[in-house]
């Protein structure tokens, strides 16, 4: 129910911020668009905990963003830099690394940061494990350290 | 001044995608370079809306952004759904 | 050129093309064109030729000797088309015969007689709203055409196996189902602005027809059947056309002209916002069921063959 | 204070100018498909993000504004998803990373 909720509510939002004519003409549309989309996607069974997370929703949500926006900008450079002097600054390597996560959410956050960080890809993700591609070997020991897996299991709790 | 800039910066970058489509080698890095060339797209429609004025194209945009990552996702699936009959040259050329 | 024989990679210059043409719409500021490019040429055309080549297979058969006539037909075509470009007007002159046309009174008159800020709109579904039609009925003859050559005969039980495969994809899964909800607003919210910004049925069906067939391939046909039943999108196919086709039907009732909806209200201006709306729904009913119907008919058909074979 | 906000924009959207392009020579430089796909992720996540910034700040208060932020929202969403499909596609695909030392434990 609550995820109902939430569904429409994002898609109320969705359709203000994208509309810009407040009338009343216009409103009954959005509202009667947005129910729809909420039945149809009941039927299609998309609406859950793993599409509308509201249990991840806390204080150390924006905290963790905050933290992945630094790696983010610190990876950018070190790629950058690669780039710029060339072939032999990379030394591709790839491995397994372990996660902790216990929910399927919680991998997909895992696995999508790895792949925003730019210099690591996940490549496949299983229960207990990662394939990540790393472009120098720097930067897997660093995921290897496991902070960033860390910090994703602690959204979970 | 600044966006035109950008918007040449994006346009080389789109050049490069084509180039880097055109030369392959495998299949996958021709559609890592469609989805370059579609993402680049959506910022440069979003830059020349701003050169335009006409902000009323960022709907354009993010259509782009939708139907790019769509494409992905369908491109992955064909290989999938062909099995051996289709998948046959992947990894070496195509 | 060689690699044209890898058909594959012919859709996804297509793609290509695609986007790059709606960028030259966009730099010659038509909005709308390019958004029908963006959700057409660049969407669901190449989705649905990549569906076309999971049946009939990724390379081009074998052809020992060029074909001259195509060819002298082709270059002669071309030339032909060259020829014509440099006949025409350069770009925005004044006296180009499309702006002495009637587009000069569609400019001066239509906000007193439609009333709506997108006048693009106002041309497609009021003053040429037969020619609209007409599209409308393409799209339809076609989706029978398809449906008739491809759903024929009694339906086969669905496969589990794509399932299977996107189960084990959590990343896809996951993200699929944030997005496909927003997906198919935003089809709906391009539906209902028609009016006001670039958008209207077509593009609005292929989108909201792109958010349903990206459910399909993430979680499988049995599925998305079992979500938008063939019955029903049968069904929705032809009754958009008849809301099309009714509005015109009834300005006639009502004592006006097929398809001048001016008398549809008290007030003309209402009346032709009214069968605007009405007859935009009808297309966008219409486009979308007509695109879910083409995909599902593919992609159940490549699944048959495939048993076939097995 | 109008003027800050116009060298802050013309920074970020000069910056990211920058790191699309070397994004994209990344793509035509690096040696195989899963090293161009990290220089592919330099344009699809600071750049987008500084470019969508600066478009932010020249753009001012107002409903554009949402929309930029939502076309970058669904770019950071959209984009790692598909680099992941696509990379778990081509090692699926038996397309072998170089310097893979994973002893293909793989099935």
């Amino acid at each position: 129910m609550k995820h109902t909720v939430s569904v429409f509510l994002l898609l109320a939002s969705f359709w203000l911020i994208n509309s810009g004519y407040y009338k009343p003409l216009l409103l009954s549309f959005g509202l009667v668009s947005a129910i729809f989309v909420v039945y149809l996607t009941h039927r299609m069974d998309v609406v859950d905990h793993e599409s509308h997370p509201l249990h991840l929703f806390n204080l150390k949500l924006p905290s963790y963003y905050l933290w992945l926006v630094g790696q983010l900008i610190v990876s950018n450079i070190d790629v950058v830099k690669r780039v710029w002097s060339g072939k032999g600054s990379i030394s591709p390597c790839t491995a397994w690394l372990p996660l902790s996560q216990t929910s399927d959410i919680g991998r997909v956050i895992y696995a999508n940061s790895i792949t925003l960080t730019p210099g690591t890809v996940a490549m496949d993700l299983e229960d207990d494990r990662v394939y990540v591609h790393a472009l120098s070997r720097e930067g897997l020991d660093d995921l290897r350290a496991g902070e960033m897996d860390r910090r994703v299991s602690n959204l979970e709790r | 001044m600044i966006l035109t800039v950008v918007a040449l910066a994006l346009i080389v970058v789109m050049a490069m995608a084509i180039a880097r489509a055109f030369l392959g080698p495998t299949i996958y890095d021709r559609i890592l370079a469609v989805n370059l060339f579609g993402t680049k797209t959506v910022l440069l429609i979003a830059v020349v809306s701003y050169i335009a004025g006409r902000p009323d194209f960022l709907d354009v945009a993010l259509i782009y952004a939708l139907i790019n990552f769509i494409s992905v996702i369908a491109v992955l699936r064909f290989f999938e759904y062909g099995s051996s009959k289709v998948n046959d040259k992947v990894g070496k050329d195509a | 050129m060689v690699r044209a024989r890898d058909l594959f990679a012919t859709v996804m210059l297509s793609g290509i093309y695609g986007l790059l043409s709606a960028s030259f719409f966009i730099l010659m500021d038509a909005a709308d064109v390019a958004f029908t490019e963006a959700a057409v040429g660049a969407g669901i055309f190449p989705l649905l030729m990549l569906t076309v080549l999971t049946s009939v297979g990724r390379y081009e058969a074998e052809r020992r000797r060029v074909r001259y006539l195509p060819l002298f037909v082709m270059v002669v075509l071309a030339g032909a088309l060259f020829a014509a470009v440099l006949q025409m007007p350069p770009f925005g002159a004044v006296d180009a015969p499309s702006h002495g046309h009637v587009a000069q009174r569609y400019i001066q008159d239509s906000p007193a007689e439609i009333g709506i800020p997108n006048m693009v709109t106002s041309v497609l579904a009021s003053y040429r709203g037969f020619d609209t039609l007409g599209e409308v009925v393409v799209i339809f003859t076609a989706a029978v055409g398809v449906v008739v050559i491809l759903l024929g005969g009694r339906p086969k039980t669905p496969q589990q196996s794509t399932q299977a495969l996107m189960a084990e994809h959590k990343v896809l899964r996951v993200v699929g189902k944030m997005l496909i909800p927003l997906i198919l607003l935003f089809g709906l919210y391009v539906q209902f602005h028609g009016e006001y910004g670039p958008g209207g049925g077509f593009q609005a069906g292929v989108i909201f027809a792109v958010g349903i067939i990206l459910y399909a391939m993430l979680f499988g046909l049995s599925n998305a059947q079992r979500v938008v039943p063939l019955g029903v999108l049968r069904w929705l196919v032809a009754l958009g056309v008849l809301i099309y086709g009714s509005v015109g039907l009834a300005n006639l009732v009502v004592g006006g002209e097929y398809l001048n909806y001016s008398m549809l209200a008290s007030d003309p201006v209402t009346g032709q916002h009214i069968g605007i709306i009405l007859i935009e729904l009808g297309v966008g009913i219409t486009v979308a069921s007509a695109m879910v119907l083409i995909f599902f008919a593919f992609t159940r058909a490549t699944r048959s063959r495939d048993e076939l074979e097995e | 204070m109008p003027e800050l906000i116009t060298l802050l924009s013309s920074l970020c959207l000069l910056l990211g100018a920058f790191l699309i392009f070397s994004g994209g020579l990344g793509v035509l430089r690096f040696p195989d498909f899963f090293t161009r796909m990290h220089a592919a992720g330099v344009t699809e996540t600071m750049a987008v993000t500084l470019i969508v910034l600066g478009l932010m700040l020249h753009s001012g208060w107002g409903l554009p504004l949402f929309k930029l932020l939502l076309i970058l929202l669904f770019v950071m969403i959209t984009g790692p998803t598909a680099s992941h499909a696509l990379a778990k596609s081509a090692l699926h695909g038996g397309l072998r990373p170089l310097g893979d030392d994973s002893n293909n434990e793989r099935h």
